[in-house]
Order: C-alpha cells, then sequence, then structure tokens
C-alpha cells in the first residue's frame, strides 16, 4: 500500500513538473496561430458609434470592426472568421498581452509608453484614424473656451489617455477641475446630456459621433482647440515582427487602393486590367499577379484583392461608417488621402 | 516502522496542493518573463497623473499612485460606513415593522424586502445614479430654504457638499442592504421564545418598552453575527461604486492599473486594502458581541 | 359574518383615532404617501413612458447577438425553463410527470448547453455570440452546478479530522469570502491566463463560470457547515454505533439533513448568484444587463433608461422569485413532517 | 362578594376552526381561589389568557376589574388590565438577560413609574418571602427550576395585582420542586390574594381552591366546590378525568 502511494507521487510529481515547463517559448509567430486557427480574434471597443458598434441585428459594426474584416481577410481568406470581443479600456492591453485576443482594433491612441519595450510594449499599425481630444458643451452654457471651464465638473471615461490629457491641459493652464470619471463612453454621454457636467471630454470624432445622435445637434457644440493629437492605430504584441508587418502593410494596402482607385466595385475589372496588360508592374505587384509581396508577409500572394473584395479601400469603409449618408457624419479633414490634401499616405508596394 | 495512514493521506494533499501552487506560480513567472510585465511596487512612488473628483484628504494629480490609491480607500470607507449607519437604522426599522400589528405597516416592509432583495444591486445603482439623481434639475432645489439644495451635481446639507456619486452609491447600498439587515433583524426577533412576549404584556409593559428591554437584548445575539455578514456584504457591494464614477479604492485601482499596466500589483494591493476593511468590521462586531454578552 | 362584523368594528374610526392616535397618524401618512407614488408611476406609464426600447429589441434582450437562424436554439431552451418552472410549481398530482420532474430538471443544463453551443446535428455557435438572458441563465446555472459539489467539499473538508485539509479548507473560504466578487470576475477575466501554459485558452463565457463557481463554492461551503453544525451530535453517534464508517456516515447521515437545513440560505446564494451574473456587464459580456447598456447606447433609445431598467429590473425579479418558489416547493418536498404525514395517508 | 372577573358568554375560535372556548361563563369573586381542571386541550389555558387579553375573543364579554373586554380587542383596556393583573406562566418566561432582581423591577419602573428604591427593597422583601433572597443578583439560567417560578410569582407580586393568573404553574418543574412552588402559592392564598389557577395539583385544589371548575372541549362541564368535586363529582366526564388522574 505504502510503495503504490510512494509511486504514485513520483509519477504525479513528474507529471506536474513536466506542465510547468512545456511550453515555455514557443517562438512561433502569432501569425502562425491566427492561420492555424483559421480565426482572428480581434479586440474592439463595441460601443462606439462608427467605428465599433453593436447593430441592431447583432453584428459588430464600424471602421475598427472592418480593420479587423480587412486582417482577416488577408489571413485568412475570409472577412467573416472574426470573433470580436468587447473590451473596456482597462482590460485592453492584459487581453493582447495574455494572449486573449490577436490584435487590437480599438480606438487606442499611438503613443510612445505604449509602443516602448519598456512601457507597454506594443507594436501599432499604421495610424488609421487621426483623432485630437476635444470638449463638448451645451450652447446655453455660453462657454467658448475651455478657459471658461475652471472649477467646472469634467465628465471623462476612465483610464484613458483621455483622462491624462485633460489633466495635463488643465495643469497647464493652471485651473483647478473635478473629473467625473465612468467606465465607458456611453455613461460619460449620459452624465453629460443629463448635466451631470458642464462639459464632455473624449475624442473629437466620437464627440461628433455622439452629437449626431443626440435628439438635437445644434444645442451642442464642440470646442474648436484640440487639446491633443489622438492618432488612433491597431495594435499587436510587440516583438512578433511578421504579425505587426503584416497588419501594417494590410493598413497600407487600403490606402494604397484608394490612391488607385481600386475599389470593391471595380476589383475585378482592375484584376484583369492587370492580368492582361504587362505594362501595368506596379499594379500587378499591388494585386499579387507580379512578384512576391505576400509571400514576403507570409500572405497570400493576392491578399490584397481579398482585402478589398471583402472591405473595399480606406475611402468605402470611411464613407460607410463615417460618411455623410452614415449615423455618424464626421468630414474626412485630416483622415484623407495625401492625394487630397490628407495625411494618409502608403509606401511603395515594392 | 508503521506510518499513520492519516499522516499519509495529508502528505499526498500536502503535496497535490504544493504541485498546482507550484504549476500556478511556474505558468506566472514563465507568462511574466514573455509578456515583459515582471512584478515589481516601484512605481507607487510615482506621480498618478489623474485628479479625483471625491478627496476627503489633500490630492492633486502629481501625488503618487501610493496616495491616489490611499484616498480611494479613504473613500471607500467613508461609504461604507455612512451606508452601514443607515442601512442598520433601516433594517432595524423594516424588519421590527414586519411583526408590527398595523397592516400597513407590515405589507410596506415586506413589499420592500421582497422587492428590493430580488433585484441586483448594480442595477438598483443605475436607477439611482442615471434616472433618479441625474435628473434633478441642474440650478439647485431648495426645499426648505438654505439648509438644504439638491441639484443633478450635488447635494448641500448645511454648507457640506456631497457628491450626487456619493449620494447614489449611499442610498443604494443602504436600501439594498437595509433590506437584507431587515431579515436578519426578523429572524432575530423570532428566535425569541414566544412566551417572552406574552411574559412583557402579561407584566403591563406596551410593545415599544417590551421591544427595547425585553426582546432586542435577547435577539442581539441571534442578530450580530448575521449583521456581520452583512456589513461584510456592504464593504465587498461598494465595489460596485466605480458603475457610478465614484472614485472608491476599486475606482482607483482600475484606472492605475490601466494606466501602469500594472495588473497583478493592483490586484494584490485591491486585496491587502480589503483584508484590513474586512478586519476592521470583524473586529469592531466581536468587540460589540463581547459587549452584547457581558450585558448578558 | 363575524369575521366582517370583526373587522367593520376595527374600522370604526372614531375608535381607532381615540385607541391608537400614532397607529392613525402612521397610516394615514403611508397612505398619502402610497397614493402619491402611485400617481407617479400611473402617469409616467400613461403619459412618459415609450416602451418602443423594450418590444423592438425583445429578441435582443432574450439571446443577444446569436446568429438569427438559429434563434429557435436558446428561445426553445428557456421556453421550455418556463414550462417546467410553472408546472412545478403547479403540478400536484402524483404520477409520473411528478416523479419524473427531478430528473428534468437536471437534464436542463446539460441541454441548454448543447442547444447554445451546438452538438449533434446542430451548428456550433461561439460562446462569444451568446448574450442577453440566455447567457445569464447559463453563466448562473453552470456555476452553480460547479459551485454546489465544490462548496459542499470544501465544507467537508472544513470538519475534517486531517490538519491540512481542515486548513486549507478554511483559508480558502475565508479568503474567497473577504474578496469583492467583482475583483474574482477582473482576475478571471484578466489574470487567469498568466496562470496558465502559453497558448492555453479558456473562452470568456467559461472563464466567467469558473470565476462565478469558485467565488459560491465558498459561500455555498459555509451554508452547508451551518446545515452540518445544526444536525445533533446523538445523529453521529447512532450511526456510529449502527457501524457505518466515516464516509457513509457523511454521505448517508449527514449530508442529506444539512442539505435540507440548508436550502434557504442556499437559495439565497442561487439568487444572489443569478443577480451577481450582472456584474459582467461591467467587464464586457453582454448578458441581459449588459445587452441592455449596449441598447441604451443607441442613438434610437438614447435617454430611455427608465423603461429599460424598469424592465429588465422585471424579468430579474420574475426570474429571483420564481427561483425562491421554487425553493420552497423543494423543502417541501423534503420536508422530513410532510413525509411522515404522506406515509400516514397511505397507513390509513 | 364582589366580583373580580366576570365571564360571560365567552367564544374563541382557533384558525382552521376549531373552537377553544365554547359560550363559556365565569365569576371569580374578590380573595377567592378558583382551580382550572381538565385534559389537555380543554380550553383552560386559553380561557385564563382571556382575563389578562393575550388571547382576544370572538363573541361575549369579560370584565376584569371593572374593564370591559369584548371581541374587539381594545389594547387600552388591555393594558389597564394587565397593570393590575398579574400572571405566572408554566415555562416561567423569566427574561433570561436580566438578573433576577432586574426581573422583578422592570416592570413597576417603567409601567407604573415608580421609584427605583423603593421597588428594589420592595423586591428584595417579596424574594424573602419566597424564601429566595440570596438569589437577588444571580441570572435565571444559574436557578432550579422551582426557584425561578418562585422568582416569576415575585415578579407578578412586584406590581401589587388585585388578581393573579397561574398557567399551570408547577407541569414544567421536577417532582421534587413542586412543593415548594406550591407553598408559596398556598402562602399567597392565606394571605387573602385573588387567584385563578389552572393546575393539575388535586392536592392543592382540595387544600386552598374555593370552587373548583371543571372543562372539557372548550366548554365549562361542572363548578363546584372542592370537596363535592372531588368526592362525588355529579358528570361523568368528571369522574373519568378525576380517575386517570388519582
Amino acid at each position: 500500500m505504502t510503495k503504490r502511494l510512494i509511486y504514485g507521487l513520483i509519477s504525479l510529481s513528474v507529471l506536474l513538473a513536466g506542465c510547468a515547463t512545456i511550453d515555455t517559448a514557443s517562438k512561433n509567430s502569432r501569425l502562425d496561430v491566427i492561420k492555424n486557427r483559421g480565426v482572428l480574434r480581434c479586440g474592439v471597443s463595441g460601443k462606439i458609434p462608427g467605428f465599433s458598434f453593436l447593430d441592431g441585428d447583432g453584428q459588430y459594426k464600424g471602421l475598427d470592426v472592418d480593420i479587423c474584416k480587412a486582417m482577416a481577410a488577408a489571413f485568412i481568406g475570409d472577412p467573416t472568421k472574426v470573433q470580436y470581443r468587447p473590451l473596456t479600456a482597462p482590460e485592453r492591453f492584459t487581453a493582447l498581452k495574455t494572449g486573449e485576443i490577436d490584435l487590437l482594433s480599438r480606438n487606442t491612441t499611438f503613443n510612445l509608453s505604449r509602443d516602448a519595450y519598456q512601457g507597454n510594449g506594443l507594436t501599432f499599425a499604421p495610424i488609421v484614424f487621426h483623432d485630437g481630444q476635444g470638449f463638448m458643451v451645451k450652447k446655453q452654457s455660453r462657454i467658448e473656451k475651455i478657459n471658461q471651464l475652471k472649477n467646472s465638473d469634467i465628465c471623462v471615461g476612465s483610464g484613458t489617455t483621455t483622462e491624462q490629457n485633460l489633466n495635463d491641459e488643465f495643469q497647464r493652464l493652471g485651473m483647478a477641475y473635478r473629473p467625473i470619471k465612468y467606465q465607458d463612453l456611453n455613461q460619460v454621454i449620459a452624465g453629460y446630456l443629463q448635466g451631470r457636467c458642464k462639459a464632455m471630454t473624449s475624442d473629437k470624432s466620437q464627440l461628433a459621433a455622439a452629437r449626431s445622435s443626440f435628439s438635437n445637434p445644434n444645442e451642442h457644440l464642440i470646442l474648436n482647440k484640440t487639446i491633443s493629437k489622438e492618432p488612433l492605430a491597431p495594435a499587436s504584441i510587440g516583438g512578433d515582427q511578421r504579425l505587426s508587418d503584416a497588419m501594417r502593410w494590410v493598413i497600407f494596402a487600403l490606402f494604397r487602393a484608394e490612391e488607385l482607385g481600386i475599389n470593391q466595385n471595380n476589383i475585378y475589372e482592375k484584376l484583369n486590367e492587370a492580368k492582361t496588360n504587362q505594362n501595368l508592374s506596379s499594379l500587378r505587384r499591388f494585386l499579387g499577379v507580379d512578384g512576391e509581396i505576400g509571400q514576403k508577409l507570409g500572405l497570400p500572394n493576392d491578399f490584397v484583392v481579398r482585402i478589398i473584395r471583402s472591405t473595399g479601400n480606406y475611402a468605402e469603409i470611411y464613407e460607410r461608417h463615417l460618411g455623410p449618408n452614415s449615423n455618424v457624419h464626421i468630414p474626412r479633414g485630416q483622415n484623407n488621402s495625401y492625394l487630397n490634401g490628407g495625411l494618409l499616405i502608403s509606401p511603395p508596394f515594392k | 516502522m508503521r506510518i499513520p495512514k492519516s499522516f499519509l493521506y495529508q502528505l499526498i494533499i500536502a503535496f497535490i496542493i504544493s504541485c498546482i501552487l507550484g504549476v500556478l506560480f511556474n505558468n506566472l513567472i514563465v507568462n511574466l518573463i514573455r509578456t515583459g510585465i515582471g512584478i515589481n511596487f516601484k512605481w507607487l512612488m510615482r506621480p498618478a497623473g489623474f485628479a479625483l473628483a471625491e478627496t476627503s484628504l489633500p490630492y492633486k494629480p502629481s501625488d503618487t499612485y501610493a496616495w491616489a490609491l490611499f484616498i480611494g480607500w479613504i473613500n471607500s470607507l467613508k461609504v461604507i460606513l455612512f451606508s452601514l449607519i443607515l442601512a442598520t437604522l433601516l433594517g432595524i426599522i423594516a424588519g421590527t415593522a414586519r411583526s408590527s400589528s398595523n397592516l400597513l405597516v407590515k405589507s410596506i416592509s415586506s413589499l420592500y424586502v421582497a422587492l428590493i432583495r430580488q433585484i441586483p444591486l448594480l442595477l438598483q445603482l443605475f436607477f439611482w445614479y442615471f434616472v433618479a439623481f441625474l435628473s434633478l434639475p441642474n440650478t439647485p432645489l431648495e426645499p426648505i430654504g438654505k439648509l438644504l439644495s439638491l441639484s443633478n451635481q450635488s447635494l448641500r446639507i448645511a454648507g457640506v457638499n456631497i457628491s450626487v456619486e456619493f449620494c447614489a452609491l449611499l442610498i443604494g447600498l443602504t436600501i439594498f442592504t437595509g433590506a437584507s439587515i431587515a431579515e436578519v433583524v426578523r429572524g432575530g426577533l423570532n428566535s425569541v421564545n414566544r412566551g417572552q412576549w406574552e411574559s412583557f404584556r402579561s407584566l403591563g409593559l406596551n410593545e415599544r418598552l417590551g421591544l427595547i428591554h425585553i426582546i432586542i437584548p435577547q435577539s442581539l445575539p441571534a442578530i450580530i453575527p448575521g449583521l456581520t455578514s452583512q456589513y461584510l456584504n456592504l464593504a465587498k457591494n461598494s465595489t460596485l461604486a466605480i458603475a457610478v464614477g465614484y472614485a472608491d479604492i476599486y475606482a482607483v485601482s482600475d484606472t492605475t492599473i490601466t494606466q501602469t499596466g500594472r495588473a497583478i500589483e493592483g490586484f494584490i494591493i485591491l486585496l491587502a486594502s480589503f483584508l484590513v476593511l474586512n478586519l476592521l468590521i470583524t473586529g469592531s462586531m466581536n468587540i460589540l458581541n463581547k459587549l452584547v454578552m457581558r450585558i448578558k | 359574518m363575524k369575521f366582517i362584523k370583526k373587522n367593520l368594528n376595527l374600522f370604526s374610526l372614531k375608535r381607532w383615532i381615540r385607541n391608537k392616535p400614532v397607529d392613525f397618524i402612521v397610516t394615514m401618512f403611508l397612505m398619502l404617501l402610497i397614493l402619491w407614488v402611485a400617481t407617479l408611476i400611473v402617469s409616467w406609464f400613461i403619459l412618459e413612458a415609450n416602451w418602443n426600447v423594450v418590444s423592438d429589441n425583445l429578441d435582443l434582450y432574450a439571446i443577444g447577438s446569436y446568429p438569427a437562424d438559429q434563434k429557435w436554439r436558446p428561445m426553445i431552451w428557456m421556453l421550455s425553463l418556463s414550462t417546467l418552472t410553472i408546472i412545478t410549481l403547479t403540478w400536484r398530482r402524483k404520477g409520473i410527470l411528478q416523479k419524473s420532474l427531478p430528473w428534468i430538471w437536471i437534464l436542463m443544463l446539460p441541454s441548454g448547453l448543447v442547444l447554445m453551443a451546438g452538438g449533434p446535428g446542430l451548428i456550433p455557435v461561439a460562446s462569444h455570440k451568446w448574450g442577453g438572458l440566455a447567457l445569464t441563465l447559463i453563466l448562473a446555472l453552470s456555476s452553480a452546478f460547479i459551485a454546489m459539489p465544490l462548496g459542499i467539499l470544501l465544507a467537508l473538508g472544513r470538519r475534517s479530522k486531517l490538519a491540512i485539509i481542515k486548513y486549507s479548507c478554511g483559508i480558502y473560504i475565508d479568503s474567497m469570502r473577504s474578496v469583492p466578487l467583482i475583483a474574482i470576475l477582473f482576475f478571471g477575466q484578466l489574470l487567469i491566463p498568466l496562470f496558465l501554459p502559453v497558448e492555453f485558452d479558456i473562452n470568456r463565457v467559461v472563464r466567467a463560470i469558473l470565476a462565478f463557481a469558485v467565488f459560491a463554492a465558498a459561500y455555498v461551503a459555509e451554508d452547508v457547515r451551518g446545515g452540518l453544525q445544526a444536525i445533533p451530535k446523538t445523529q453521529v453517534e447512532a450511526a456510529e454505533a449502527l457501524g457505518l464508517n466515516p464516509k457513509q456516515i457523511a454521505i448517508l447521515i449527514m449530508l442529506p439533513q444539512a442539505l435540507r437545513t440548508a436550502i434557504p440560505a442556499l437559495t439565497n446564494q442561487a439568487i444572489g448568484l443569478l443577480q451577481n451574473t450582472s456584474l459582467m456587464a461591467i467587464l464586457g459580456l453582454v448578458e441581459l444587463l449588459g445587452i441592455s447598456r449596449s441598447l441604451l447606447a443607441n442613438p434610437n433609445f438614447m435617454g430611455r433608461y427608465l423603461e429599460v431598467y424598469v424592465w429588465i429590473a422585471a424579468v430579474y425579479w420574475l426570474i429571483c422569485t420564481s427561483m425562491a418558489l421554487l425553493a420552497r416547493r423543494l423543502e417541501q418536498e423534503l420536508d422530513p413532517n410532510i413525509l411522515t404525514i404522506k406515509s400516514n395517508e397511505i397507513s390509513n | 362578594m364582589k366580583s373580580v372577573i366576570k365571564a360571560k358568554g365567552v367564544v374563541k375560535t382557533f384558525q382552521g376552526g376549531k373552537k377553544a372556548l365554547d359560550e363559556v361563563s365565569l365569576e371569580v369573586g374578590k380573595g377567592e381561589v378558583t382551580v382550572i381542571m381538565g385534559p389537555s386541550g380543554s380550553g383552560k389555558s386559553t380561557l385564563i389568557r382571556t382575563f389578562n387579553g393575550l388571547e382576544s375573543i370572538d363573541e361575549g364579554i369579560i370584565e376584569v376589574l371593572g374593564v370591559e373586554l369584548d371581541s374587539y380587542h381594545d389594547e387600552r383596556k388591555v393594558m389597564r388590565i394587565r397593570r393590575r393583573v398579574g400572571m405566572v406562566f408554566q415555562q416561567f418566561n423569566l427574561f433570561p438577560h436580566l438578573s433576577i432582581i432586574d426581573n422583578i423591577t422592570i416592570a413597576p419602573i417603567k409601567v407604573q413609574k415608580r421609584n427605583k428604591e423603593e421597588v428594589a427593597s420592595k423586591a428584595f422583601q417579596l424574594l424573602a418571602q419566597m424564601g429566595i433572597a440570596e438569589h437577588a443578583m444571580k441570572f435565571p439560567s444559574q436557578l432550579s427550576g422551582g426557584e425561578q417560578q418562585r422568582v416569576a410569582i415575585a415578579r407578578a407580586l412586584a406590581m401589587e395585582p388585585e388578581l393573579i393568573l397561574f398557567d399551570e404553574p408547577t407541569s414544567a418543574l421536577d417532582p421534587e420542586r413542586v412543593k415548594e412552588v406550591l407553598d408559596a402559592m398556598k402562602q399567597l392564598a392565606n394571605n387573602g390574594m385573588t387567584m385563578v389557577v389552572v393546575t393539575h395539583e388535586i392536592g392543592f385544589a382540595r387544600e386552598v381552591a374555593d370552587k373548583v371548575v371543571f372543562m372539557d372541549e372548550g366548554k365549562i362541564v361542572e363548578i363546584s366546590a372542592p370537596e363535592d368535586f372531588f368526592s362525588h363529582a355529579q358528570n361523568e366526564r368528571s369522574r373519568r378525568f378525576l380517575n386517570q388522574m388519582m
């Protein structure tokens, strides 16, 4: 009896020790994990109209969501193979680090400490939306400048760069204020609308989105002053070059397609044109007829075609979710191709 | 040599437990190295960089994370203490009302308990904050002159300003906990022998005097343990402050964790601060219990 | 007749005011208060309330973003749950139906999981698409299902004569009980992956269920322990005298009695567990409360808080109250006094 | 002789329809000792409890010390009666959280608003009379059953009642403790106290009672002097009961 027990103990301990050391350093790229799994896990907010939002039919929609779809189209070949994980601001980075999600496409501001190795240690894809933080007030309050917000209550989402920017700005101006912090943007909006705060602060795109959903948008004013740069970009965990490269070029492909005037409607036309006309070498490379741009990234050679087929180019995505005919109308402004005076530009696909 | 069987069993179990813990710990270390999170507490001394709306002690954003967390803890303590007192009063009233001879009083208190205990606290908090308090007018109401003024930003009683976040949390916790305390009180009163009621009645004591001098003192030994666990629940439930934007310890830890990415350390601090809160509550209830026993 | 006369006497106002002035004032005050509140509520219902936010989204409340073409699966499950509840509460006739009720109840959880997740002949539906009331029920039922046996083991463990078992169970129970649930859930959602091997992924819903279960188990353990303590020592002595071994005593003598005594406390735990699933709304699952919050963010329904809150409060209230009623029914079934009455009836 | 209790046509129905008292009429004179006997469930305890309003009645009238109670359970009248009527219970019902002296003084101080010192010295006197003065500072749980019941009698006496109701005062006592309580009661009776006693103690009834009331199934079956009752009870049911008892 005793003997058997001791044997049992020994074998058990060996087993457990084995468990403990298994897989301590798999150096596989996350990109392979995604491909093998056949599903992309994409962290989104799920609560911001125009960016990622649960629609009436129970589907996520928005710019951030389309980015996820483009990624899935490129990595897996099917834009529907995405699991969306709605994440709150506090949990998004941990979710990324622990591998719960493959990439984050959730209104995340690209800044140094989030990017740096000693900071949050992420890697950012190109900026998909240039935003800046602003304030919204009620017109009847007659406030037109931030200075007039001295000693006021200001509604803000907790744990975001928004909160830090607010603090920096008011400290710079030497003004006191009381931050009323909520867990998510909807509560911030609710608090503001119900008059808990004189002003709410958030990225201007979100202010505009929120205002457009109000019953009388004209009663609210978004102050001109932008207190911060908020370049929003998808992110992945740092140190995984294959994944981050692939993500970077998926985004660039969206920009480049706009520059080239390739969209969901004419993609096959363009593809045929490229296939038949040997002289269009840059187009041929871009659409994967020639060269091996895809292979270099570990993606199918025609990944651009797959993306455009599924989501269209950047302009189409923007129109769909933030254009004049959408619920949330935000003028393109900086978020236009450099060809039209905006900030979006793609390096060459060479 | 014969080893006692029970000793062997214990050895095995100790081994299994330590193995499980070991594996978990090993995984943690591996993951920490892999993701570069690491564990240290040096960041506690760095400036927090966020403001807090509710501060009982002087605080500015350039103060350290440690101080910000402490302010959050004090805020928790404040809301727990006040709702503890109010919930106890409410619970005693509602609990005794359920053995009232007045049918209306009795049914109102039964309705209160049956309604409140079957609806999630979080939902109730949302109601109190977003529906009840934020619907107050923007310009202060002053129903009884300057003494009390009410608006959707703050409540002002005799010159003391209280934020609506605090009020909503206080009322939500009080009403929710009050219903549970009412049940505890009712159970305590029922635990007193019927003969005691007849006995004081036949001596000519009226119901009020009888409750105060005869029934309640005897029901205390049955009430106090239940009360203690309700107080502990209250303390734990106060973390739902986060839903109504009140800066309690959980909310501050949450912000801290987001800003620093120090999830594990933040979690450890949160646990430690709750340990202290629990010790405070159980400690003072033990003292109370001893007092009651001595009186008895 | 006598009864009416007595009550008419009671309502003789003069006598009332003269004999119990305080009672009279309190009653009148409360009446006015009730009248006022009732007027407010009724006028809100008639004049202000706009129930579109509820009626347009019934599907979302029920199942969240579950695929529309598969929505019959959770719907059937919830429908059978409610039918079963009604049958259990009303059907008093003895027969096959009543005898099979416990088994049907036990089958509800696995059948719910199969229907929701997919299985033989059903398309798999990933758990991140679950939502609404269906998710609330799955969360509560599954975690209760895990917490019960775990809690019983912990309770027995805490009474063990072996010091290590006793103290490790004790430490587990006491530390779990001293931590706020939201912290455990936060831990479950964010930090559990850190304690697992790399790439070892458990999905969010399962993690939430596990977090609820380990939390609730500690409370179940204390309730069961309370039940165990209520058993007179003589019961154990009698069992020992009959030559039963400790395991048999625990399973055959102690647990049945302890669990019966603990039913009211356990019911409160179960109701608490169901209510607590609403905390997942803060942590990003779209269960009943979470879906309501998402809806309130929808531009079409912005600001309709009261309607949404009243509606889901009613849903929660209905569920929790039926749970309480079911538990009372179970208690009656297991009441030894009623059992003896039944056997008397038979012998008569 | 002036009557202390005058009950007329008292009916009491419990929930579920069982008639506990069925047209009961009884008169108790001042200074009289009335013993109520009967099998268990006969309604004797219910009857005695209606005398100080612990039970309400459905029909009839009870006049206690000039205060009338009827089916409308008038709290104020009940309180007026209770202040002047003492009661001793089967289970003693001492207040376990109060010392013996506090048990005795609480009602005189709180209800009659009497002076504390005066009440305390009266209490000691009563305890001495009951032969338990040395226990004054103890708590009920430290006393034997017989001692507790004597404290309960002293507690009732401290209110200086005009009538004391005894509800089976010796039934919960060990046999060897019964005598000390009965002795105390006899002493009271000899001092001219009006008493209504529900008991099975035939010896006590024979020796002390002025009249014996026999009840069965909620009705008063027989009222007679003790010597008549115990030697030749008129009623068949009384005889059967007595046969069982003796």
